[in-house]
């Protein structure tokens, strides 16, 4: 039982390594790779925002605010000091996203179910009217241009690269993270909080922990972001980047460690595909989130899971530790 | 079984649905245009008017058999007004779809954000209907061209008419009310500017600043009132514009005080949304009116357009109209809608008689500035039902002279600083 | 500052107010009820809007007849969504975020099903007759449109008032507001009263857009405008607390009016400031109606 | 010896209802003893204030020589308080192992570990698995939680308790709910736990035959009140129990 997992897991960084690493080889346009860093980027901030929602229980929506952070970090300092700052602008982003995460942290654990989510989207909106405000320091609604990496990673297939890797590490820590005891005890706060404080644990901070860990990743996104669009602006900051980001997680199913950056992947292939054939788009996406919150929802990773289960006589053993954090 | 078979038709639907364009790839001679219009929300309109006027642009000159043996082919993705989705459609125009021209958009952060790609790929991005001064003079890159006026253009003769208007109705104080970005502030930084330029003095009074899309301005117009400005210009587009007005002319704020919207106050759709309920005497202007100039061209361009829509048409529409004569013009010239260099050398300076053309002067793409250099007319509401469901139109034009308009070259300077 | 201005300032604070309290209103008696996070309050304002407009254009009704269809009509829509949607994933382990997500959903299809509908143009409502101009008082123009909205919203909270706490309707609804399972106990149909409750919620929205429409473009995405502002207004005055939201909106109604005399180059910053200020000395709300399940 | 759990008056009332009247008793440590009463006598909130999920208005409770009264729940888990619920309270998407090794893992102070996988901490596990044989889980480690019959849920309710290593363990109605035959297995089980583990335990029950069975004393609530306490005879023989609670089939 344990092999089967750990193969589950070997095919699974196969695949990632063989289809992302493959692509600036096999394409020669530019904008499928771009596509296809679009999709590691968001579907690591997906993940990264799956460790509060469907790990934790923690429905944030206002994740934008620190994927925001680490564009505008990455933004302000390329533009102001040069590109050379460009890799200490996304250590600078990290770092302020985990100092404001702590503090905005502090004051939204407090309170729980939707009330933590409204209160996200708040301080989010918050952020986002700044940014929008400031006009002489943000650049306002125009945003930034002209955010070129330097040297070497000014080029894109160099730079698709750098992101691969950064993602790779990046995902490999949240993997390790929901299958350790922290993992564990999170998982256990969303099922029973209250027996989780009768395990002497502090529930608000394994929350707090989450949550700072969440932001963290959700800025490397944003830093990261900033070097393949080459172009900021303040609706990275919105309520509907936010939005976006838990659609992706719902529709790729929020009970599954890899389902996030499956549902991202989708997204953005449908948003391409469906966007670039029809000015309905957005009637399109409402209607694919109505028939997963109804009828899937666990998500496409879940729901396969849950057939394929149904077929297996080992069915019982899909709680095994490394194959889903959730039955 | 049932269930299956309806997955399957439903597959095969969206098959085709997915594959189909990309099986029209034609044999003949294409200029393709890759256009990022926002078809949703609040911009949708413009977006719409200005796909609507570019394929009646397309399908004039496609019947006369194109251009240079080509022909048009125009594609357009609703950008959603959102910039980073824009960038990734621009890239997709470019590296995939392999478009000539990119093409359009409405807001001018998608515009600072498309420019980019623009420069990035070297690929022409001709900009229809976004009003930002940066994009033609600090943010200038060799491949863009603007083919609708930007907003210095519109307050240099907001500034003109403001100094003509002291000698009939002496005037002091002035107020500005509009929304809180970018546009909004430009238009306010310019228009003191231009008064300063022309020797007008003023007193300003009060600047207030609303969000972009507030749907309540109450609390702004009593403020208004209680600051008692002769002339209170007005930055809004849309929607806005709508809105504010409704909300003010009970409070008598309309009369008591002369309203001036010079840069897009005059849109169409002020007057269709409004009718019998616009009052008279706002002055305002455009990018392009239905009824100035009385042309042939103008009087043309506006019925057909009509006759395909069952709308008449916002400026928007005109930009994009010209837009696609701009770039047939270039294509004659050069003989070909690859040579990209040689495209360029041809924009530089091209004449164009367009809709928005009076007689006797056409409009022209200057050099330095990429930006295309156009009279401006400016005028008040006045009953007129020839437009339904508008009930007034502009009317006691006052114009200024193109050159007049464009910013001086120490104003540039300082927008490069900064 | 003038008094004569101040109290101007003030009327336009309590118009915004009213108008945001009948919005918010809606959201709140959803909220407290039935326990449903209604993401897409706003686009049922937005339908009250264009249900008045066709309305009074199409079939040149009176306007206020056309206020109550799109009462009508928007609160029969939103019964609809509630028995066909919303009902399906009560009782789900994460029912709170899908009840978002959901309500997410509806707000992208109803924006487009508008645009299919009516267009992109942007329409526009005149004033009804007799509400056209404006009441002088010594020396003050009072637009009698927006007296008049400030006296409807007066006695929306009066009837509510009543309602909540003289009938047995009230009673129920409080009581709802505690237990679902609670109610079925008492021999009350909950299936129904829920698709009631958010009937009349959803048509508190349309009333409030037809009412807003004389003073406002209707355009497709109006609701997007004001679902974020009735948000504050909930969470200020206490998420479910119909009090609160009163409260909620006269705070954010009137901060904003004198914000906008005083500091106007950074008024449009104060909503989200009110908020966050309120949220954290009570994080909960101005009013907490309940106690919150502390996880 | 010093008595390990001491109740000092403790009272608490929530609005004019008084749910816990004055109680005051002490548990001597390695013991076994039961909570009785009819529903709504005070039991379960007896428990909370005990553990600190309420706090009581007024008296102390000490705890191994300590004031534990405003501790926290957590606080008071950490000075070695263990508890299953009437309830059963789980994780029930984890697997059963994994249900009690998140609380071996909390004894061992290994939670804030983020990197480590969960199987990489040995001592944690062993345990869980030793505990999971004791309670008779052994062979249903791999199953996820909420796939357990009911009975079964109980036990791991109980598992999760010992997880902790606590010195004393609270139970409240370990049989709720199971029928004649598994309770006779629980009741057995309980005992062995105790003799075990080490364990001070003190329970609530409403089946006699489990009170009367493995208790050394015994404590009868009545209306938040303290109504007597001995050992199993004399409760069995109490006048004042007899007609209160007990009535006369009973006996």
């Amino acid at each position: 039982m344990k092999n089967h997992a750990k193969i589950k897991e070997v095919v699974f960084w196969a695949l990632f390594f063989v289809i992302f690493g493959l692509i600036p080889l096999l394409e020669k346009s530019d904008y499928h790779l771009i596509l296809a860093n679009h999709i590691l980027i968001w579907g690591m901030f997906a993940m990264a925002f799956n460790m509060l929602f469907g790990v934790t229980g923690m429905l944030s929506f206002g994740q934008a605010l620190y994927y925001g952070l680490g564009a505008y970090s990455v933004g302000l300092m390329v533009k102001n000091f040069g590109d050379i700052w460009f890799l200490p602008a996304i250590g600078l982003g990290l770092l302020s996203a985990t100092l404001v995460s702590i503090l905005i942290g502090l004051l939204v654990i407090r309170v729980s179910g939707v009330y933590f989510t409204v209160l996200t989207l708040a301080f989010g909106q918050l952020v986002w009217q700044i940014t929008f405000k400031w006009y002489h320091f943000t650049g306002g609604d125009d945003g930034i241009q002209s955010i070129i990496p330097p040297g070497i990673l000014a080029n894109h297939t160099v730079y698709y690269f750098f992101t691969l890797l950064l993602v790779a590490v990046s995902i490999w820590v949240l993997r390790r993270l929901v299958n350790s005891p922290m993992g564990l005890v999170l998982r256990c706060i969303r099922q029973n909080p209250d027996r989780v404080r009768f395990l002497g644990r502090r529930v608000r901070r394994n929350q707090l922990r989450i949550y700072v860990i969440s932001s963290f990743f959700a800025a490397l996104a944003g830093g990261l972001m900033a070097g393949v669009d080459n172009s900021i602006h303040p609706d990275m900051f919105y309520w509907t980047t936010s939005g976006e980001v838990i659609l992706m997680a719902v529709i790729g199913g929020i009970g599954q460690f890899f389902g996030p950056f499956i549902g991202a992947a989708l997204i953005i292939i449908i948003q391409d595909v469906v966007g670039a054939r029809t000015e309905y788009w957005s009637l399109i996406i409402g209607l694919i989130m109505m028939v997963m919150v109804l009828i899937l929802p666990k998500g496409l990773v879940g729901e396969v899971q849950l057939l394929r289960g149904r077929f297996r006589p080992d069915a019982k053993n899909r709680g095994e530790n490394g194959t889903t954090f959730s039955a | 079984m049932l269930k299956h078979k309806n997955l399957t038709l439903i597959l095969l639907a969206f098959l085709v649905f997915v594959v189909w364009p990309f099986s029209v790839s034609a044999q003949e001679k294409i200029i393709k245009i890759g256009a990022m219009y926002p078809m949703t929300g609040r911009p949708g309109l413009y977006g719409l008017d200005s796909v609507d006027a570019a394929e009646m642009a397309i399908e004039e000159i496609n019947s006369k058999g194109g251009v240079a043996g080509y022909k048009f082919e125009f594609t357009n993705t609703d950008s959603k007004a959102k910039p980073d989705y824009s960038v990734m459609v621009a890239k997709r125009y470019i590296t995939q779809d392999k478009v000539h021209f990119l093409f359009g958009v409405v807001s001018s952060a998608v515009g600072l954000a498309v420019t980019e790609v623009s420069k990035q790929y070297k690929k022409i991005f001709i900009g229809t209907d976004h009003a930002s001064t940066q994009l033609t003079t600090d943010k200038l890159q060799p491949y863009y061209f603007r083919v609708s006026n930007n907003t210095f253009q519109s307050m240099a003769a907001g500034a003109l008419y403001l100094k003509e208007l002291k000698q009939t109705k002496p005037w002091e104080t002035i107020a500005y009310i509009g929304p809180d970005y970018a546009y909004g502030h430009d238009q306010w930084d310019e228009l003191k500017y231009n008064l300063d330029r022309f020797g007008v003095k003023y007193k300003a009074v009060g600047e207030y600043w609303p969000k972009i899309f507030a749907p309540d301005y109450t609390a702004f117009i009593t403020s208004i009132g209680n600051d008692k400005p002769d002339i209170l210009v007005a930055g809004f587009w849309g929607g806005d514009t709508v809105a504010f007005i409704k909300q003010a002319l009970p409070y008598g704020l309309l009369t008591k005080t002369l309203y001036f919207h010079p840069d897009a106050g005059g849109n169409y759709e002020l007057m269709s949304a409004m009718g019998s309920d616009l009052p008279k005497g706002l002055v305002l202007s455009a990018r392009h009116h239905n009824n100035w100039p009385d042309t042939e061209l103008n009087r043309e361009y506006v019925k057909k357009f009509f006759q395909k829509t069952g709308r008449y048409p916002t400026y928007a529409a005109e930009g994009a109209y010209a837009g696609i004569y701009a770039i047939a013009e270039a294509v004659k010239k050069v003989g070909n809608p690859d040579d990209t260099e040689a495209l360029v050398k041809a924009f530089e300076g091209m004449k164009i008689k367009l809709p928005e053309d009076p007689d006797g002067f056409t409009s022209y793409i200057d050099p330095k500035s990429h930006q295309i250099v156009q009279d401006q007319a400016i005028g008040v509401t006045v009953p007129n039902d020839k437009f339904p469901p508008a009930k007034l139109m502009l009317g006691e034009w006052k114009v200024y002279k193109a050159e007049e308009l464009l910013p001086p070259k120490e104003y540039i300077d300082k927008l490069q600083k900064k | 500052m003038d008094p004569s201005f101040i109290i101007m300032q003030f009327l336009s604070g309590l118009m915004m107010a009213t108008l945001l309290f009948l919005v918010a209103s809606g959201l709140t008696l959803i909220f407290g009820v039935g326990n449903v996070f209604n993401f897409a309050h706003g686009s049922f304002y937005m339908i009250g809007a264009y249900l008045a407009y066709q309305t009074v254009s199409a079939w040149h009704a009176n306007f206020w007849i056309s206020v109550l269809v799109a009462a009508l009509g928007a609160g029969v829509l939103g019964m609809i969504a509630e028995s066909v949607f919303l009902r399906r994933i009560y009782g789900r382990a994460e029912e709170g975020g899908f009840q978002i997500l959901l309500t997410y959903s509806f707000i992208l299809v109803i924006d487009d099903l508008v645009k299919l509908i009516w267009g992109a143009e942007y329409k526009s409502l005149a004033r009804p007759t007799g509400f056209r101009g404006a009441i002088e008082i010594g020396g003050l123009t009072i637009p009698s449109y927006n007296l008049a909205i400030i006296g409807i919203g007066l006695v929306v909270v009066v009837m509510a008032w009543l309602i909540l706490s003289r009938t047995r309707t009230g009673r129920i609804a409080r009581a709802a507001a505690l237990d679902r399972e609670m109610l079925g106990s008492m021999g009350v149909n909950v299936p129904l009263t829920m698709t009631l409750v958010f009937g009349i919620a959803t048509a508190m929205g349309g009333f409030a857009g037809a009412l807003a429409a004389p003073l406002r473009s209707v355009v497709p995405g109006a609701g997007i405008e004001v679902i974020i502002d009735s948000l504050i207004v909930v969470v200020i005055g206490g998420m479910g607390n119909f009090w609160g939201a009163w409260l909620g909106a006269l705070i954010l109604g009137e901060v904003n009016s004198f914000a906008v005399a005083t500091v106007p180059d950074w008024a449009s910053l104060f909503n989200y400031l009110v908020m966050v200020l309120t949220l954290i000395f009570k994080p909960e709300g101005l009013f907490a109606s309940r106690k919150i399940r502390k996880v | 010896m010093e008595p390990l759990l001491v109740l000092d008056s403790v009272t608490k009332s929530f609005g004019g209802l008084r749910v816990t009247a004055g109680v005051s008793f002490s548990v001597a440590p390695g013991s076994i003893s039961a909570v009785i009463g009819p529903n709504g006598a005070g039991k379960t909130s007896l428990f909370n204030q005990i553990t600190g999920y309420l706090r009581p208005d007024k008296g102390r409770i000490i705890f191994r020589q300590e004031d534990i009264t405003d501790l926290s729940t957590r606080e008071i888990v950490s000075r070695g308080m263990g508890r299953a619920f009437q309830v059963t309270s789980f994780f029930p998407e984890e697997t059963v192992l994994d249900n009690v090794r998140v609380a071996c893992l909390s004894r061992l102070n290994k939670t804030r570990k983020a990197i480590k996988n969960v199987s990489y901490f040995k001592e944690a596990t062993d345990k869980a698995f030793k505990i999971l044989e004791s309670i008779g889980l052994g062979k249903q480690a791999d199953r996820p939680a909420f796939e357990l019959a009911h009975g079964d849920q109980k036990l791991l309710d109980i598992g999760i308790a010992l997880g902790l290593e606590p010195k004393m363990l609270l139970l409240d109605e370990p049989t709720s709910g199971m029928s004649p035959e598994e309770r006779l297995l629980t009741r057995n089980l309980i005992k062995r736990l105790w003799k075990e583990f080490n364990l001070t335990l003190l329970f609530i029950e409403h089946d006699m035959d489990t009170v009367f069975g493995i208790a050394q004393t015994v404590r009868v609530l009545q209306m938040g009140r303290l109504l007597a306490e001995g050992t199993p005879e004399e409760i069995r023989n109490n006048p004042e129990v007899i007609t209160a609670y007990l009535g006369e089939e009973v006996l």
